[in-house]
């Protein structure tokens, strides 16, 4: 296993106590139950916005807290949902009296422990509205499964709720909007190599030099199935062509495109993903009108990407370029 | 039969030690059609769970289920920490006050578990999870008492009920739980939650066994 | 080979047809000779500062075109300084009649073929001022080598030159500064794996999974010396004290800390590693004003980081938090 | 011997033609002691340059030379890109308008190619690149020119002292170029430049070979 970590168990608090180190002007963190809140939380009379997650997505959660984004993060152990604990002391946190929405990734794991501590928070007088994001396109959303994954609508979520909660809107409204981000999105992802989970110490999954997982989630699950690498416009292909279907984005729409890499991705390949996207949505009449090329859910150092796509309408549009301060994303302040 | 509040701890602390001797296996399992941590999951839970086992070792059994249970879920975290973290305290209710108990009650605490466990992951049997491996040890017991069969006798019939529930889950459909993503690709491999719970059942029989 | 390319030889291409479609607000881009400029170029009365250099080390320097940081880049193949054509063009491109500053990162093939350009453009009648960076610490710098490496230092020298040139700085100012930038920053690299040069096809070093290369340059090169991999702390350690002890930085010293990736490594490492760094200064009673953490000078998909520090004072640190709007470093704007 | 412009462009096709040939050759060298792009940079140079000889073929040497030159400063890139540029340029400029040349000639462009490199790169002998290679070469055909002696025999002892030379970086520490931050470890490595040059000097003995 070749990482710059002190040792798997520590993994978690040392990144957390960096974040400290690195961020004392935006957030603060906690220990035990960890959680990262900003720095001015609670913010009076304002939708506490909180997520979480297992950890090994960075900079999702804890680097998108910050006035415009997150009023805080749980981040549980590596690949591991947090525990109803840390979304408790969370939620009570950044309580400024107008309610917290939960942002949750359809996972078992997590949707169970959020609901938890959803219902002690409720216990503690607590107003909390959830909302589950299930953007994957590469799991069948069917009673057959548990439903599709959250994965990179997660992050335009978090940024656009964000910006509507440090606006003034109600919990009522910031669930609306939430909920409506995550009906406009779909993602999917591949990777071109497996990741290795500190505590493990080998890859989740071998994959040959010569083949690819097409359809995987952010936790080094294997994907919906493997082949033969191709070249990035037909990877692009594939990982579009199913997004583009589902919802359907039709022609005429306007989105916002998001490139995300894995974590082991270079940016240069990202850009020429990007560039084969823009190609596909150009020739279907799709405007890209925004977008956002980077790594910022990852699955460790997975090398891989996924694309993600929302339909912008102007709420949204001017809710994405509303002021975000935060570690990892930052525009206009 | 008397079974105390000290089999109960031992039983816990058989637990821990069993899972961390199995903590490997049960992450194999977990890679193969999971996230790959399940076993570090229930090893740092009980493991935690052993450090405060000693601050209820004079209370009731109820306390010493719940608090072990509390502990699950404040420490396991995935799915399988609200799960068993349920488990237990459903268990524990179902046991409040009590410092001894008769085999009945043990059963009537491991039908409570069990009916936490499919109410927190809304599960039904054949979803390839560890309710799998779980209900047909209970059915075992259930059918046993009502035939009054000696309980050590039910006891072993059922953990090689909850064993063959395990098993079971191998050729099936994951439609449940993270398995489920994989689809077609979740057929072949065996369930690690149901793995964990055969262990578990495994060092209860063995408890039992124990006394007298 | 495992990358998102379509082929060896169209990598930067594509990767520039990507910047191209993902960023039209914040720059052009020009192809044979390939060239990056900010979309205003040429600013009339305003130094232009340009700089270059083999691609493969995204986002540097195509990403940090744009207002408050570049007015062009020039990217080579991967790993292969560019050609004179390119700075000439990019030179006349940004010129605005106050005079072009050329950021040449100390290596024998940037050095002479930015040298050429420079000579060309002179022979058109533009004023060009060279500063050449070379603050890698694990290079000796004497008479027995081509001097220190130009790393980590080029992004924050072009960052707070930028600014500078973007206040109205004329051209003698901005290298004065450029030049105090570079005399005041060192850096020093490790790696814990190889990278693949998409034209080679394989590693340009094999490295067992238990061992990690010391005093890496950016291109893939070996380093000083090889190691049995180390905790994060060690690792740390390893390459602050040559740097702390080369300037040297003193108790009482107020500094920018820059913990890079180096393409690779996911965000996570290198908050760990930030904290072991953060730790260290404390203990040397250095402050740490300032921080950038992130993979902005990379090597293609190698894993490992670099560490650099600039010592600052009050005129960097105002330039430095000055506003900056390009396509990986943005803000203020 | 009537060396014609003809022979200068089956030269400089031989040169391209070779170089594709040792392109992975060239890039394993510089793995070792640079960045793996030697032969790319050198392959892809004068591919370019066989692009453009044919809007050159009726000019004069100097010019076709030149030519090439430029555009390998052009396509080139690295250390490589603006040193052999220069040396091709430096050649053409001492063989302007000229349109056969005599042996003597040959030997001015060399030295003047060899300068121009040096110039370019500040390079001394002893320092690991392609100028030790090229140096020895040169030594050998000014000597053979002084003792009249006959020119291809000149030649053919030229190319030796360029292989010997371009052997002999393989125990030299660089202390030019990227191998030099390699300090100790770029020893026991041939320089990829010096091998680059060798190449070339044994296509241009051919070339003067296969004349009258
Ligand atoms: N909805 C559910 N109901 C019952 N058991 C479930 C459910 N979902 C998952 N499980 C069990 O949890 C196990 C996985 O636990 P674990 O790996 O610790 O959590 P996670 O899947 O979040 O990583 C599965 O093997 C399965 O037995
Ligand atoms: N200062 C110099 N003078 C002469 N030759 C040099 C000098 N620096 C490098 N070289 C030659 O250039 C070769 C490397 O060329 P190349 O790999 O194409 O460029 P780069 O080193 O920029 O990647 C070396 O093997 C060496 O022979
Ligand atoms: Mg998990
Ligand atoms: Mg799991
Ligand atoms: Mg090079
Ligand atoms: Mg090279």
């Amino acid at each position: 296993m070749k990482k710059l970590i002190n040792s798997p168990e520590s993994v978690v608090k040392d990144e957390l106590a960096g974040i400290a180190a690195a961020h004392p002007d935006l957030v603060r963190v906690y220990f035990d139950p960890d959680y990262i809140v900003r720095a001015d939380a609670p913010v009076k009379g304002k939708v506490g916005v909180i997520s979480g997650g297992g950890s090994g997505h960075e900079p999702m959660h804890g680097g998108f807290v910050g006035k415009g984004m997150l009023d805080a993060a749980c981040p549980g152990a590596v690949f591991t949902s947090p525990v109803p604990d840390q979304m408790l002391a969370a939620t009570k946190a950044v309580d400024g009296g107008a309610g917290v929405l939960h942002v949750v990734k359809n996972y078992t794991g997590d949707v169970m422990n959020f609901e938890m501590a959803a219902e002690l928070a409720a216990a503690e007088g607590i107003e909390v509205a959830s909302v589950v994001t299930n953007d994957d396109v590469a799991v069948k959303d069917s009673t057959w499964t548990a439903g599709r994954r959250g994965v990179g609508v997660t992050v335009l979520l978090e940024k656009i709720v964000g910006a509507a909660a440090e606006g003034g809107t109600n919990l009522e409204e910031c669930k609306r909007i939430a909920e409506k981000v995550n009906s406009l999105g779909r993602s999917m992802g591949m990777a071109l190599t497996s990741c290795v989970v500190p505590a493990v110490g080998k890859p989740t999954f071998d994959l040959p030099e010569d083949e690819m997982e097409i359809g995987i989630g952010i936790h080094g699950e294997p994907g919906r199935r493997r082949e033969k690498i191709k070249s990035a416009a037909e990877i692009t292909e594939m990982l579009a062509t199913p997004i583009l279907e589902d919802l359907p984005y039709k022609s005429g729409d306007s989105v916002l495109a998001f490139v995300n890499g894995m974590g082991g991705t270079p940016l240069i390949e990202l850009y020429i993903v990007y560039n084969e996207l823009a190609k596909i949505l150009k020739g279907k009449n799709i405007t890209i009108a925004r977008n956002l090329i980077g790594s910022y859910i990852t699955s460790l150092e997975m090398a891989g990407c996924s694309i993600t796509l929302v339909k912008l309408d102007d709420e949204l549009t001017k809710l994405w370029d509303a002021p975000v301060h935060t570690p990892a994303l930052r525009w206009g302040a | 039969m008397r079974i105390t509040a000290e089999h109960v701890i031992r039983f816990i602390e058989g637990v821990a030690a069993r899972i961390k001797l199995h903590r490997d296996e049960l992450v194999a399992l977990d890679s193969a059609i999971g996230d790959a941590d399940h076993g570090i999951n229930m090893d740092r839970g009980f493991s935690t769970v052993l450090e405060k086992l000693p601050t209820v070792a004079d209370k009731d059994i109820g306390t010493i289920l719940k608090t072990a249970g509390m502990t699950l879920v404040s420490t396991v975290g995935g799915a399988s920490g609200p799960l068993y973290g349920t488990a237990f305290i459903r268990a524990g209710m179902a046991l409040a006050d009590r410092y001894e108990l008769t085999p009945a009650e043990v059963v009537a605490a491991l039908e409570a578990a069990l009916e936490g466990i499919m109410a927190r992951g809304k599960a039904q049997r054949g979803e390839k999870t560890m309710v799998d491996a779980i209900g047909p040890g209970i059915d075992v017991l259930k059918e046993a008492q009502a035939n009054g069969e000696d309980f050590i006798v039910a006891m072993r019939r059922s953990v090689a009920a909850v064993e063959a529930g395990m098993k079971a889950t191998i050729p099936m459909l994951a439609t449940k739980g993270r398995a489920s993503y994989l689809g077609e690709r979740s057929i072949g491999h065996q369930d690690p939650g149901a793995t964990s719970a055969f262990y578990i059942a495994q060092v209860l029989l063995e408890t039992i066994e124990s006394i007298q």
